[in-house]
Order: C-alpha cells, then sequence, then structure tokens
C-alpha cells in the first residue's frame, strides 16, 4: 500500500489532475468512492456523537452479566468485566479518529516541509537529505516507532508521536517527488522567468499544487496510522486501560478467544472497516482525480 | 465421536513430527509456561520462572517439606549453637554433581562465598548476615553468623541457596551451562524458547518430598516458553505440551471437559498487596493511602477474575508463612468503603470534578491487568483517577524504586500493586528496612521492630515482633495486603502424566512423574 | 486489372457508445501503397488494428464489416485462426521504436520467435534468416545486434529493427502505422526510403498510416483521407493532393506549412543600418553530466558548445534543429535560467552574471518567455487575471484598478475576452491559453521573447492564427523574438534569420532565405531534404540525405554578408 | 552491472553506519536516567549504578562513546542484554531464524498468492475475476494483521483443532505465515495488477500479438517477463515491511523470532537489547534489499548492461 501510494502521488502530479473540476461527481460515481465515504462518515458521525449512540458508559463494569454473548441488551456482548462492548466500540471511533488525524497531521506538516524545502533548494542539500530519508525509510516504520517508543515511554499519546515520526521520511519523499514533478513542470519556470522570489515560488506556485495530492495520499495514510496504532496498543505499547482502543480491546480478548469470540470479532471488524473505508475514499480520489485510473477500471 | 478424532489425529501427527527428532524410546514431559527463565545462576534472578528451574538443576542443604517446614536434604543434619550464631552441618555422603565430581563442604563454601562475592547474589541479604564459612572435612562444615538470624534454616531449603557445584566454567555459567546436584542436567538452553533438561541417573533423593529416592522416571523434561494462555491450552489439548498454566477464563470448562486435569498448588508463599510512593503527593499523606485500600475491594475483584483459584488476603504475608494470622490483620485492615475513601479524598482537597490523580504500576500477565482494571473503576467512584501502566517485573522493581528515590518528581507519586513469594516474614525486613529493597518507606521505629523479627529466634517472641511489624504497617498503611496466590500455581495436566506434585512456593516436583504409553 | 489483396467493406469499430470507425470500406491492390491521412482520433488506426484482432480485448468492438483477405474474412475468424495470418502473411510496425520492443528479452529472441513458433523453423535456420535481414535494413554487425538489448539501440536502428522482424516472414500486406513519426527529419527519410526499396525488393502491398500529408506525397500510390471515424475521399495521390475534392481535405492542405511558400508572416525586414543589438549569445557552453549518487561525473553531453550569436530589437531569429540538438537549451540559457559552464550572455550591453539575484529578477522583464505547452507553463491554481497580472505584482508594476486595467488591455491585445479574465487554465482551450502565455510574457513590456516551440503543441489551423499574433505584436511592439522550431516550414514564415544546430553548435546561421534556399552546410542540407513536402511532384532528395562524409562541425566563417557556415 | 551492485552494497553500508549513529543517539534522548531506569531493580546501589556507567561508558563524551560502540561493533560485541545479562549478538542470532523462517515463508504466500491474483486480475481486466480479486485484496489490506492472526487462530486452532499452534516445529509456522503472507498478498495483488496493466498497455505487448505468437506465449514471455521488472523493485519494500509486519504477527502467534524479542525489550526498556535490534533489523533489511537489487538488475538487461 505504502509503495502503491508513493506511485500514486507520483502519477497524480503527472497527471496534473488532482485540480480538474467534477471532482465530487467522479467520487461519487466510484463504487469506491461512495462506499468509502459512507464508511468514513460513519465513523465520524460515531465518534461525534457517541454518547449518544453509545447505550452505556464505556467504563462502566458490570453494566451486564460478564461476558455475556450478543443479546438485545448488548448486540455486541460484555467483556470480561461486564462492560458493554457496543459502548467501548462506538467510544473507540473518538480514539480511533483522533489517532488517525494526529498522527497524519504530524507527520504531513513534518514531511511536507522538509520534502518541499529539499526538494525546492535542490543541489548537496536535496541530495544528502534525501539519502538521509531513504535511510530512515529502510529502517520501516514500526522499527522507527519502535525506537521512539523506547524513548518516549509506552502510552496512547507517545504512541501516537511514534506513529507520526515514524511516517515522517514517508510523506517527505512523498512531497519530494511531487515537488520535483511540479518544479519539472514549465509554469515553474515561467514563474522564475516572470521573476518571481523564492517565497513567491514556494508558496504560490510550488505549495499549491503539492497540496492536493499529499491530501489524497493522507487520506490512505489515516488508514496506516490507524493500522499502525492499533497494532502498538495490540502489543500494549499504545492504549492503556481502561481505554476503549480497538487495538487494546483486540489484546484483552486474546486470552478469552474461545469463551468470548465476539470481544474479539467486533473490535476488529471496527478496525478493518475504518481503515477499508480509509483505503477505498482513498482509491476513490484517485479514481476520480485520475482519468488513466479510471480507464484502466 | 469428532473431539475423539481429532485428538487422535493430532497425537498421530505430533508423534509422526515433533517427536522424530527424539530417539523412539526417550520420554519427554514437555512443560510450557508463559515466560523463559532469566538465568541459570541462582544468583542472578529473582523470577519464579527461573526459581521453578533452578529447582531442577540444583538442590538445597534443606528442603522443604509439603507443609512448607525445613527439612534435612543434602545437609543430613546440623546443630546451632547456644547463642545462634553459629551452625555446623554435616552433608549426606556420595551426593554427586553433574559433571561427576562428589559434592562437599568446599562446594558449600564456595557457593556462599560466590553469593557474597565480587558480584553477589542479587538476594544476598536473604542468607542472612552470614561472617564466614570454615570446612571442617568434606562432609563438615560451619557457618558462622554476626547476629542470630531467625530466617536462616528456612532460607536454605529455599532455591535461592540451591547449592553450586565448585567445578563450574565461570564464563558460560548461567547463560549455557550450569552444574548442580539436582535431580536434572542441562542439556542446553535456546533463550526465549526452550530448556532441554536430561534426568540424572547419579541423583539421590534425600529430603525432597517425594516418593521416588533417586532420579526422576523419564528422560527429559523439555520447558518451553508460550506467552500466549490460549496457545498454551490448545498445545495442552492436542499434546504437544504436557503441563501448562491454562487461561484462567477456561479453568471451569476444563473442569468440565475433564480431558485435563487441573493442580493448584498449594503454600505458595505468594502475595500481592499495595505499596505506594511516599516520598512525594499525594501518597507521602497517609489519608491518600487509606483511601486507595477503602476504596479497592480486592474480594470482589479476584472473585471475577481468578474465581476460586485465589483468595483475599488481608496479611503483609501469605498464608502459610510464619505470622500470617487473617483475624489479627482483617481487624487492622480497611474493609472496602467507598464514602469512608471519599471523605478522605474531599480532606486532600479532591472531588468528582477534580480527582486525585495518580498511576498504578502492574505487572503484567496473570490477568493482573483485568484486576487493575477493576480497582481503576473503584478508585474512580472515590475520584482517584489512576492511570495504569503494565510493565514486566524488572522494569516494576526499578520503576519502584526510582519513584521512591525521585524526590524532585512534580508529578504525582504513584502505587502499585507488588507482588512476593518468600517462605519466612523476613521478607518485610528486606522490603521495608532502610535502606529498602525499593528505597519506600522507612522509619527508625519500623527499623527496630524489623531488627528484632530477624534476630528473635524462639517462635511465639517472634510471632510477636513479626505482629508488630504486620500492625505497623498497616495501620500506616504503608504495605497493605490483597490476595494470594498470585502467580503461575494453577498447572492443567495431561492424563498421561502422573504423579506431578507442586511443592510449596510454587516448585512443581517431577521425582515422582511417569508418563503412561 | 491489378489484382485486390484486400477488400474492406462498411468496417464498423465501436468504443464503448461512440463509433471510431464508422462505415469505412477501401481496396488494396497487390504491389501498392495505400496511404490513410488523418489527423489523430480520426479512427485510421483503429481500422487496421480491428483487421488483425489487435484491439484492446473488450473495450472495442467490431459492430459491422468485412475484410476479406485471401479469400477468408479477417473480421469473422477467430484468434487461433488470424494467428496464421498475422506476423506470417500481414505484419506490423508501429510508432514508437522505443516502446514497441520488449525491453527484457534479446533482439534476437524478438526476431526469431515468430519464426519459430509460426513457421516451425529452428532456431539456427531462423537465426541465420534473420542476421540476414538486418544486413539488409542496414544495421551493422548483425550478430551482435542479435545479442543485444532494444535499450542499447539508437531510434532509427530500433525502428530498422522493428522493420527486419516484419519482413522476415515476407508478408504479403505491411501495416506501418505512424512509422516515423516519433522519429526526427532526417531518420524519418531514411526509413521511408527503407520501406520503399523493401516494397520494391519483395513486391507486397503497404499500408501507410500517417497524419503527415509530406509523407502521403512522398509514399503514396493512393490516399485515403479519414476523418472522426469516416472516409472523406479517396483517390490517387496526385488527384487527391493536387485537387481536393472535400472541404475537410482542402482545408487540411491549405493549413499545412510548406517550405518554400515564401515569408507570408515575416515582418517588414528593418534597415541593416539600424540593426541594435539587444541581445548576445558569446561563446556558450554547458555539458550535462550524468552523475553517479556520490556526485561522480560518470558522462558528459554537451548540449551546448561554443554557441553565438546576436539578436536584434524587432527582428526574429530562429533556431532550429532535431531533438537533442540544443535549440531549447539555448532558450533557456539566454534567460539565464540556467547556469552555463563557460560563455556570457549580454543583455543591452550588460552581462547577465552581473546581476544579483534580486537584480536578476528585476532584468527579467525586460526578457520572457513562451512555452510549447500552454497549459503545462500555467500554474493551474491561478486565474487567467492573475497569471496574466503576476509579472505586474512581481516588479511591483501597478497595483489595484491600474493592475486590472493593464491586464483587461493585455487581454484585448492578444484577442482575448475581458469575461475570461475569471477563469482558470483549463477553462481555455489550447489557442486561448498561448495567447494567455503571450499576454503574460507581454506583461511587463519586454524587450525580447524567447519563444520555445509556441505552436507545435497546436493544430495547424491555431498554428497560424498564433504566429499571426506574435507578428502582429513584433510589428506594433518592436519586439525581438528568439523563435526556437524543429518546423523549418513554419520558421520560413516568421524568421528573419535562422540558426541550424546541430549537437550543440551552431552549423550555420543566416538570412532565412540563404539558409533555407541556398544552404551551405550539409547538415541544413540533409534537413531541408528530409523534410517530406505534400506535393508528390515535389519528391525528397536522396541524395542530400545520404549524405555520409563528415560533417563539419569547426567554428563558423563568412560565406557571405551575415551568412555563417561550419567549416 | 558491477557498479550498480556496488553502489548499491555501498548504499547499504551507509544504511547500517546511519543506523549504527542512530542507535547511539537513541540512549542520549531518553528523558532520566537511562541507567537508573535499566539497572535500577532490586538491591542494586548507587555504587553499582556508578560502575555500570563506567562499563557502559556513558560517563564519556558522546563521540567517544559512539566511537567504542563501533569498536565494539568491529569484535561483534553488541553489549549485554539487561534482562539476563546475555550478550546481545548471541540473543540477537538465536532469534533469527524463526524470523527468517517467518519471514520467507510469508514471503512464499505473498508471492504465490498476490503475485498471482494480481496476474490473472491485469489479465482478465474488466472482468468479474478482476473486480473480485481487487475486492479481496482491498480488504486484505484494510484487515490488520493481528486480527486476521486472531481469526485464523480461532478458526483453525479453537475451533477446528487442526493446527497446533505451538511447539516451534514447521506445522506452527502454517498459521502466521499465512497471516503475514495474506496481508502481504493483498498490497502485492494490487501493485502486480497495476504493474502487469501497465505492462499489457505497452506497444511491444501488441508487437508480440502481431508477430503471431500464441496468447500464453506472448504473457508468460514478454509480459511477465517485463512485468517482474518493476514488480522486483517493489520487493525490497515489501520484504522490509514483512520483516515489520512479522514484529506484529509474532506477538499473536508466539512466535519466538526477533519481533517478539524487539516487544519485550521495549517493554522491559532493555536498551542495550533495543540497540542491537534496531542496528541489527536495519542490517537485514538493508541486505536483503541488496539481494532484491541483485534480481532485479538480473531481470532489467537496461541495469546489466549499463556501463
Amino acid at each position: 500500500m505504502i509503495t502503491g501510494t508513493q506511485d500514486l502521488a507520483r502519477d497524480l502530479a503527472n497527471a496534473g489532475v488532482v485540480r480538474q473540476r467534477g471532482f465530487w461527481r467522479g467520487l461519487l460515481a466510484s463504487p469506491s468512492g461512495v462506499i468509502g465515504l459512507a464508511l468514513v462518515g460513519v465513523l465520524i458521525i460515531t465518534a461525534a456523537l457517541a454518547p449518544l449512540i453509545a447505550p452505556y458508559n464505556p467504563l462502566q463494569m458490570a453494566a451486564g452479566p460478564r461476558l455475556a454473548p450478543p443479546s438485545l441488551a448488548h448486540p455486541m456482548g460484555t467483556d470480561q468485566f461486564g462492560r458493554d462492548v457496543l459502548s467501548r466500540v462506538v467510544h473507540g471511533a473518538r480514539l480511533t479518529l483522533l489517532v488517525g488525524t494526529v498522527a497524519v497531521s504530524l507527520s504531513l506538516v513534518a514531511g511536507l516541509a522538509l520534502g518541499l524545502l529539499a526538494g525546492y533548494a535542490g543541489g548537496w542539500l536535496e541530495r544528502i537529505f534525501m539519502r538521509l530519508v531513504d535511510v530512515l525509510f529502510s529502517f520501516t516504520e514500526i522499527v522507527i516507532a519502535l525506537a521512539c517508543l523506547a524513548i518516549l515511554g509506552v502510552g496512547l499519546t507517545n504512541a501516537m508521536i511514534a506513529i507520526g515520526i515514524a511516517a515522517i521520511p514517508f510523506y517527505a519523499r512523498i512531497t519530494h517527488s511531487v515537488v520535483l514533478v511540479e518544479k519539472s513542470k514549465p509554469y515553474f519556470e515561467a514563474g522564475i522567468a516572470a521573476g518571481a522570489g523564492h517565497m513567491r515560488l514556494i508558496f504560490l506556485h510550488l505549495l499549491p499544487n503539492v497540496v492536493p495530492t499529499l491530501i489524497v495520499v493522507a487520506t490512505l495514510g489515516i488508514s496506516t496510522a490507524v493500522l499502525a496504532a492499533a497494532g502498538l496498543s495490540f502489543l500494549g505499547l499504545g492504549a492503556q486501560p481502561p481505554q476503549p482502543e480497538w487495538g487494546f480491546m483486540l489484546a484483552s480478548s486474546r486470552d478469552l478467544i474461545s469463551r468470548a469470540p465476539w470481544m474479539m470479532i467486533f473490535p476488529g471488524l471496527a478496525i478493518a472497516l475504518t481503515v477499508l473505508g480509509f483505503n477505498l475514499l482513498g482509491d476513490g480520489i484517485r479514481e476520480a482525480m485520475d482519468p488513466r485510473q479510471r480507464r484502466r477500471q | 465421536m469428532t473431539a475423539s478424532h481429532h485428538r487422535l489425529s493430532a497425537a498421530l501427527l505430533s508423534s509422526a513430527l515433533g517427536l522424530t527428532a527424539v530417539p523412539a524410546f526417550a520420554q519427554d514431559v514437555i512443560w510450557a509456561r508463559y515466560g523463559d527463565i532469566d538465568s541459570l545462576d541462582p544468583h542472578r534472578a529473582t523470577s519464579t520462572l527461573s526459581l521453578q528451574i533452578w529447582d531442577q538443576i540444583y538442590d538445597t542443604l534443606l528442603a522443604f517439606d509439603m507443609d512448607a517446614n525445613p527439612v534435612p536434604n543434602m545437609a543430613e543434619s546440623w546443630e546451632a549453637s547456644e547463642d545462634g550464631l553459629t551452625y555446623r552441618f554435616t552433608l549426606h555422603e556420595g551426593i554427586l554433581c553433574h559433571d561427576g565430581s562428589p559434592f562437599t563442604a568446599e562446594d558449600v563454601r564456595f557457593t556462599i562465598d560466590r553469593a557474597f562475592g565480587e558480584t553477589p547474589s542479587l538476594t544476598r541479604t536473604s542468607w542472612g548476615p552470614i561472617e564466614s564459612v570454615e570446612v571442617i572435612d568434606d562432609l563438615i562444615f560451619e557457618i558462622t553468623l554476626e547476629t542470630p538470624f531467625a530466617a536462616f534454616l528456612t532460607f536454605l531449603a529455599d532455591p535461592f541457596s540451591s547449592m553450586i557445584c565448585s567445578g563450574i566454567d565461570t564464563d558460560t555459567f548461567g547463560s549455557s551451562t550450569a552444574i548442580g546436584t539436582g535431580p536434572f542436567k542441562l542439556v542446553s538452553w535456546a533463550r526465549g524458547s526452550e530448556i532441554v533438561l536430561e534426568s540424572f541417573d547419579g541423583f539421590r533423593n534425600l529430603g525432597q518430598a517425594a516418593e521416588n529416592t533417586g532420579a526422576p522416571g523419564f528422560d527429559r523434561l523439555l520447558v518451553r516458553t508460550i506467552p500466549e494462555a490460549q496457545t498454551r491450552l490448545a498445545a495442552l489439548r492436542t499434546g504437544t505440551v504436557h503441563i501448562a498454566e491454562p487461561p484462567f477464563d477456561d479453568i471451569d470448562a476444563i473442569r468440565t471437559e475433564g480431558l485435563l486435569d487441573i493442580v493448584i498448588a498449594e503454600n505458595t508463599g505468594q502475595n500481592v498487596f499495595w505499596q505506594f510512593t511516599t516520598s512525594r503527593p499525594p501518597f507521602d499523606d497517609i489519608r491518600a493511602r487509606q483511601a486507595v485500600a477503602l476504596a479497592t475491594d480486592p474480594a470482589m475483584a479476584i472473585e471475577i477474575i481468578y474465581g476460586d483459584l485465589s483468595q483475599r488476603e488481608w496479611c503483609p504475608i501469605s498464608r502459610g508463612v510464619f505470622g500470617n494470622d487473617q483475624d489479627f490483620c482483617e481487624a487492622l485492615g480497611y474493609a472496602h468503603d467507598p464514602a469512608r475513601a471519599r471523605e478522605l479524598v474531599a480532606e486532600l482537597g479532591f472531588g468528582p470534578g477534580n480527582p486525585l490523580r495518580t498511576t498504578m504500576l502492574v505487572w503484567t500477565g496473570g490477568n493482573r491487568h483485568m484486576l487493575a482494571e477493576i480497582f481503576q473503576a473503584q478508585l474512580a467512584e472515590a475520584n482517584i483517577q489512576a492511570e495504569i501502566e503494565i510493565m514486566d517485573i524488572g522494569t516494576m522493581n526499578a520503576r519502584v524504586r526510582a519513584e521512591n528515590e525521585d524526590v524532585n518528581n512534580t508529578t504525582p507519586g504513584t502505587f502499585d500493586m507488588m507482588t512476593w513469594s518468600w517462605f519466612d516474614p523476613d521478607i518485610l525486613f528486606q522490603l521495608w528496612h532502610s535502606p529498602g529493597a525499593y528505597s519506600g518507606y522507612q522509619s527508625p521505629e519500623l527499623d527496630a521492630l524489623l531488627q528484632e523479627t530477624r534476630t528473635t529466634i524462639e517462635p511465639e517472641a517472634r510471632l510477636e515482633a513479626v505482629h508488630a511489624v504486620i500492625e505497623y504497617l498497616m495501620t500506616n498503611a504503608v504495605h497493605i495486603g490483597l490476595y494470594t496466590p498470585g502467580w503461575e500455581w494453577v498447572f492443567a495436566v495431561r492424563p498421561e502424566i502422573e504423579g506431578l506434585q507442586v511443592g510449596p512456593f510454587v516448585r512443581p516436583n517431577f521425582l515422582d512423574v511417569t508418563v503412561a504409553q | 486489372m491489378t489484382e485486390i489483396l484486400l477488400d474492406v467493406r462498411d468496417l464498423t469499430v465501436a468504443f464503448g457508445t461512440s463509433r471510431a470507425v464508422e462505415g469505412l470500406s477501401y481496396q488494396l491492390a497487390r504491389g501498392e501503397t495505400l496511404a490513410v491521412v488523418g489527423e489523430s482520433g480520426s479512427g485510421k488506426s483503429v481500422s487496421s488494428l480491428a483487421l488483425l484482432g489487435l484491439l484492446p480485448p473488450r473495450a472495442a468492438q467490431v459492430l459491422s464489416g468485412q475484410a476479406m483477405f485471401g479469400g477468408t474474412d479477417l473480421l469473422s475468424l477467430n484468434d487461433a485462426e488470424l494467428r496464421r495470418i498475422r506476423g506470417r502473411r500481414i505484419s506490423m510496425i508501429f510508432q514508437e521504436p522505443m516502446t514497441s520492443l520488449t525491453p527484457v528479452l534479446r533482439l534476437g529472441q524478438q526476431l526469431t520467435e515468430g519464426l519459430i513458433v509460426q513457421e516451425g523453423l529452428s532456431a539456427r535456420v531462423a537465426h541465420s534468416r534473420a542476421c540476414e535481414m538486418l544486413e539488409r535494413v542496414g544495421l551493422d554487425a548483425p550478430e551482435r545486434r542479435m545479442r543485444q538489448y532494444p535499450h542499447q539501440l539508437s531510434g532509427g536502428q530500433r525502428q530498422r529493427v522493428m522493420i527486419a522482424m516484419a519482413m522476415l516472414v515476407q508478408p504479403e500486406i505491411l501495416i506501418a502505422d505512424e512509422a516515423t513519426t516519433a522519429l526526427d527529419v532526417t531518420v524519418q527519410g531514411q526509413i521511408l526510403d527503407l520501406i520503399r526499396d523493401l516494397q520494391a525488393e519483395f513486391g507486397m502491398s503497404v499500408l501507410m498510416i500517417t497524419h503527415d500529408m509530406g509523407v502521403v506525397a512522398e509514399m503514396g500510390d493512393r490516399v485515403l483521407v479519414m476523418h472522426r471515424g469516416q472516409k472523406v475521399e479517396d483517390g490517387h495521390v496526385s488527384d487527391v493532393l493536387a485537387r481536393p475534392r472535400a472541404p475537410y481535405t482542402q482545408g487540411l492542405l491549405e493549413a499545412v506549412p510548406r517550405l518554400g511558400a515564401g515569408a507570408a508572416l515575416r515582418s517588414a525586414p528593418r534597415d541593416t543600418a539600424e540593426r541594435r543589438v539587444i541581445l548576445r549569445a558569446d561563446g556558450l557552453r554547458k555539458s550535462f553530466a550524468r552523475r553517479n549518487w556520490l556526485g561522480k561525473t560518470q558522462a558528459e553531453t554537451h548540449a551546448l558548445d561554443d554557441v553565438s550569436f546576436d539578436l536584434c530589437a524587432g527582428e526574429t531569429l530562429a533556431l532550429v534543429g532535431e531533438s537533442g540538438s540544443g535549440k531549447s537549451t539555448t532558450g533557456r540559457a539566454v534567460l539565464g535560467l540556467m547556469p552555463l559552464d563557460a560563455g556570457r550572455v549580454m543583455i543591452e550591453g550588460r552581462d547577465l552574471r552581473d546581476f544579483s539575484g534580486s537584480a536578476l529578477r528585476q532584468a527579467r522583464r525586460h526578457m520572457q518567455m513562451i512555452f510549447q505547452d500552454p497549459f503545462a507553463s500555467l500554474n493551474p491554481r491561478l486565474s487567467a487575471a492573475r497569471l496574466v497580472g503576476e509579472p505586474l505584482v512581481i516588479h511591483g508594476l501597478a497595483r489595484g484598478q491600474e493592475l486590472t486595467d493593464r491586464v483587461a488591455d493585455l487581454f484585448r491585445r492578444v484577442g482575448l475576452d475581458h469575461g475570461h479574465m475569471t477563469r482558470y487554465p483549463h477553462e481555455f482551450s489550447g489557442g486561448q491559453r498561448q495567447r494567455l502565455s503571450i499576454a503574460r510574457a507581454l506583461a511587463t513590456g519586454p524587450r525580447f521573447i524567447v519563444a520555445d516551440e509556441p505552436t507545435s503543441a497546436l493544430d495547424v489551423s491555431i498554428q497560424a492564427q498564433i504566429l499571426d499574433l506574435m507578428r502582429g505584436l513584433q510589428q506594433d511592439l518592436g519586439l525581438a523574438y528568439l523563435f526556437i522550431s524543429h518546423d523549418l516550414a513554419v520558421v520560413e514564415r516568421l524568421a528573419h534569420r535562422v540558426a541550424v544546430m546541430r549537437a550543440g553548435r551552431i552549423v550555420e546561421l543566416g538570412p532565412t532565405d540563404q539558409v533555407l534556399h541556398a544552404a551551405r552546410h550539409p547538415y541544413t542540407q540533409q534537413l531541408i531534404a528530409a523534410v517530406p513536402v505534400p506535393d508528390p511532384a515535389l519528391r525528397r532528395n536522396r541524395s542530400a540525405l545520404a549524405y555520409d562524409g563528415e560533417m563539419p562541425m569547426g567554428p563558423l566563417t563568412h560565406v557571405a554578408p551575415d551568412h555563417l557556415v561550419a567549416q | 552491472m558491477l557498479v550498480f551492485l556496488a553502489q548499491r552494497l555501498f548504499a547499504a553500508l551507509i544504511t547500517i553506519w546511519i543506523a549504527t549513529i542512530a542507535v547511539t543517539l537513541l540512549i542520549h534522548l531518553v528523558p532520566g536516567d537511562p541507567v537508573r531506569i535499566m539497572f535500577g531493580g532490586f538491591q542494586t546501589t548507587e555504587a553499582e549504578l556508578e560502575a555500570i556507567r563506567t562499563r557502559l561508558g556513558l560517563d564519556q563524551p558522546i563521540w567517544r562513546q559512539y566511537l567504542m560502540f563501533l569498536g565494539r561493533l568491529a569484535e561483534g560485541d553488541l553489549g549485554r542484554s539487561i534482562v539476563g545479562n546475555q550478550p546481545v549478538l548471541d540473543i540477537l542470532l538465536e532469534r533469527l531464524p524463526a524470523t527468517l523462517a517467518l519471514t520467507l515463508a510469508s514471503l512464499a504466500v505473498a508471492i504465490v498468492v498476490g503475485m498471482g491474483l494480481g496476474f490473472l486480475a491485469a489479465v482478465k481486466r474488466g472482468t468479474w475475476i478482476d473486480s473480485t480479486a481487487m475486492i479481496l485484496a482491498i480488504v486484505g489490506v484494510s484487515m490488520p494483521h493481528f486480527w486476521l492472526g486472531l481469526l485464523l487462530l480461532f478458526l483453525f486452532s479453537v475451533t477446528l483443532g487442526w493446527l497446533p499452534v505451538a511447539g516451534g516445529d514447521w506445522r506452527s509456522l502454517i498459521l502466521p505465515a499465512l497471516t503475514l503472507g495474506l496481508a502481504t498478498a493483498a498490497v502485492l495483488a494490487r501493485m502486480t495488477r497495476s504493474a502487469m496493466i501497465d505492462v499489457l498497455d505497452q506497444d511491444f505487448v501488441r508487437t508480440a500479438r502481431a508477430k503471431g505468437l500464441p496468447g500464453t506465449l506472448v504473457l508468460s514471455r514478454h509480459v511477465l517477463r517485463s512485468g517482474l521488472v518493476p514488480i522486483s523493485a517493489m520487493l525490497g519494500m515489501q520484504f522490509a515491511y514483512l520483516m515489520g509486519g512479522a514484529i506484529v504477527v509474532e506477538n499473536v502467534f508466539a512466535w519466538n523470532g526477533l519481533g517478539r524479542l524487539a516487544i519485550q525489550a521495549v517493554l522491559a526498556r532493555d536498551y542495550p537489547l533495543i540497540q542491537g535490534f534496531i542496528l541489527f533489523f536495519a542490517t537485514i533489511v538493508a541486505l536483503a534489499s541488496v539481494v532484491i537489487d541483485l534480481l532485479y538488475a538480473v531481470l532489467d538487461p537496461r541495469i546489466r548492461y549499463a556501463k
């Protein structure tokens, strides 16, 4: 997915189509776009209205019998403390959305700034910088995240930061490659020829043309961040009790897999659907923006 | 029918695949545990997981009977001097080390010197105030103490006092080699995955609580690390392993199903208790400590998590240990009283919109994190907002001590669900006598009381001294008992394994084990 | 009289709901060349691909028609049956020699696999036949070529391999689908000659698909003109080109710039005495080093090698040459868009290097640029008014109402509506976009404009309009143009002087008429000779193309006043 | 090609070199006193902590520490783990085979399933086969490893009882390899499809068909060979992601490899072990990418014959 995303970014930048009109029409015409939009919409609404939707307080123990299978009173069953799994899943949407957006914002802003500067500056600075990014990239995100957590200590906030930091090389690299594409387009040279200064070239010519592509990438990036956060929580490095974080809920369902499989099924489903939602939305945007992709379908 | 069919095919598969690497005549017992040992060197670790393995490789001068009383073992007899400062031991004749050499008084001296040597034993204070070891002849030696030490003989029955043969290779000892006189020889240790032990022909059972007087009745003991409880259970069911700790939530089902035997250890000596960072707010104030104790309801929590596998433990030391007295402790203890807890919290200036914030440190595993979540919810009702941090025991030991020593820290102090297993109330001395294992709560008054428990040999007087310490710890809300036992004390055993006993302090004894064909 | 080899009747091909080819009928006689001509999207390629079942599966559908070839209807055959015809009796060569060969396989395998699979020849026989054919199409060392991979050959060489591959089976029909479009004009000439020779030797029929009327005139016996999927007219080449009947063909032929048509758009030549030099390029040198990732130079290509010329106020100097000759590099170099290795650029007597960063930016108001691709050169995020006004803002020349007024004035000047100002680039047509670019270039009132292939991305009819506009502006504002183009016919219409570039050097420089009609340098002669002319009576001079002496690439010397040629 | 390989090898060395700097810095970025965090356990005295600081060289200036680190590294000494006091290198080497077995088995699953599916989808583009394959792929991409693992565990071990999950023999490798492999297969399927479609749209495929070659020969010789070039270029990254994914999957299945070790080390804040792990991981990934570059060079004559 990651590797594909880099190509996608370059394709989009090359096609110069991120700015095409009829984007929403295109998005709504693609099945992936519609389903993705719907899933992400449900997630956002769930997160926003969690206290209204959830039938119980997610932290309330003995809201029902312990380890009760799904029933009318507890549609997703209860956990080992008699907490309502549905309420926990609903509240978990908030954490998931928070982690996804915070981590991606962090890596997007830092990656964008670094990639933009390196791409614009060129020369030795660019060479050294991109080499460094390549190296960090080959460490893989999970190892960088582990290193960050080893330094910062565990916890959801630290996991969020770690995921954000770990993805910076990725965003820097994508930004850099998009900047190179944009820089090679004649309009950029036209800007120089017109006598534009550095600030003008970066902020008027480069940035507005780089950001839309990056937004697409970031949409896909949220799914990666959500997965990563759930993974870290699953490993015990992220969310701590009693946070109703989905990955953490999965981790605590492990020992109960044979007795209470619903504890594993529903949070897992929530993660998978969320990630699927952002992936489909990303694909939908890609299709809506890139005629080449559309033709391929 | 289906189930047995699966079982059959699984058994066929495992015999075809799992065991083909081993000669057909070899009889293996496979024991799966959630974690690995830290070291093969009895001086370099404190975990129960390590201790259980030392117990197979090494032997001790004394041994515990099933009621946790020390009885003669490698030492067939001893005499104590009047003043309680000198002990003269006589070893059994003909004890053999795994390298074939005879075990002598020299080896005893070697072991004790090593425990106090350049890199001393992690539990060196438990040996007591040993001044010297004098070898009289091959079988007789004399140990001299600086002061009387009440727990001395019991310690010599504990695996921390495992006797090491002097023929060890100091470079590899502990990491890849080990030489003792226990029932099993070390074949190999693949860290994190498997320890292979082999029955030691030269072994003689001199005092351990087992009927077998010679070497174990099977060829090899394979100790595997399988961290996931469900995985262990699956492995048990398919016959890939013979003995393992099952998932707690499946124990009822296992009992009903009847395939596996459940063996529950007694006299574990295990105690789970609250302790606090008393060097800074909020727990420098006794009311905060008391509030935590009053707000939580261990009886309810262990009922939910462990059912009848654990018991409420009011005392700072566990049942079966000298000085434990439930009635005495309960009278001093903090019964569940959330209203009173709220009052105390309010006195400290905290309330519903402004909870008392702190962090609860918990040792990973054994469903303790679930217990912690229940406590967390109970504390929340008393306006105490406790974050949970889960970590392994080594980290937790370090962390608790660091918290206590870090006086200038401005974040709220922490409290923790600490766990210890010990055979004697002397543990209280090690924990609380200045400077203390964790640099925690200290007072001259407490130090004096603790010293008394060490040097008083006469049982009744010592009991009084121990009770005085208990009273001090509980009224000052320094060390508050929660429940017992707490880790690795339930064993699920396949039917083909017979004769497994779990001795005091959760030490499985394989001497009487036989494998049915 | 002649034998009809292929008889296509009422062919209709649909892509989804749109019809790419509709009711197309034509005949191809044995030994003749039929040129199918049309603009892109006219359906000319689709019709031939449809015959061989090579259309993308599922996307395209043959709705009706017959194609009789040797008694069978090609359109009724299934894939296995077609395979017996494809690559055996009918061969094809394609437009892109760069991508038409499989990059990961050796040429030998690609050449012989058809023979082995189709004809059942042994590998050895196939190998020796392939070697013979490589030699026949003019490639040296065929044994070595057989072991090479496509990337080791130049574009022209690859097209020769493609032809060899097609000819190996000695087909009855050779379909050449825009086979020379991607090639430089001199290489194109060589390949056309090769096809003609092979046709004479093997007696096959050729279906020549092209958009270039010159190629039609050069190669075709008969011509078929297509427009929007339909046949517009067909007939003998000489008839159709001389007396087109369909209005579409007439329009097409009129718009084609012809070399030799004269200086239709050239502004009045200025008196040499008043010539005021505003741009002087002096010994420009630039080499592009392919560096490895450590920054060490691995290979050098000389993009510019001692390039010198003057540009005077009000004049148009054209830089012509094939791809890679360095003409665009020169354009960018004189604007200071690229650092030079050596040489200097003087703007009105001042060395460009003397300008510091901000002064350079200030100086840019006197020199502007128009790009080849008008869409790509406009920042898609800015409105037309902002785009045109940007140079004014940058140089602080206008603000507020004055800015709006001046932008509106520029719009008028280039023939755009006032109402166009709020639109974004993608809302304009290609020609309009180029007008926008010109308006932007004019905004700061520059002395000279570098125009890099400003019309080559445009349709021929629009091309003329833009050239007209450029000439008008030159007349009115006294602008000088450095006009970069590969199209000699366009150059002839606009330029006062022409500089011919080859391999980074100027090989001939002089007044347009002298350079184009009395060329002194063999390379210029070759270039001119290679241009196919849409008149069957004027077939190319093959001897000039066949020049095989060493091209003189030395310093320029005067052969006449104002006329310099490399020695 | 030798130049190409030398370059790739050098790049790998640079990666490893930067990894050494990174891990040296790591311990200094830890807030608080790492020695106390690591060693301040039961009954250690301040003097002992000081001795440890000296032993680890933490009382030296940082460049000195780095040089010392390099010096020890040259002797194959990565320090000793805090928990258990074993040499870090021994521990890592002991765990390596398990992780490699898992990674390679997963890679095999991913290549067979993912590339197969992607190739099929590309060839049958626009049909129901294509749609089904791509729906499977995007669902697979969205499925968390650890959840997929739990589901498989629940299905095959708990419910059906077919596959034991303990023991360390090859059967216990099946589920983790399947989990990791399927998740990667989904990514690979999408990439393969896209790469193959790019190839199928290329002119040379039309050339091959115009020659009258049978469809299977066109696909196997021209399309597949060419498509493998971009795919092999992506495999390096995929290998790295597999190694990363193994960290999670090993923990689901208690597969005793480097990944489990890493998590234990982070939880225990066993810094020497964490440092060793990162260095080791980076080295393996870097070397693997060299191997994959080699494959790439073999597949692509443009690189093989570059001067």
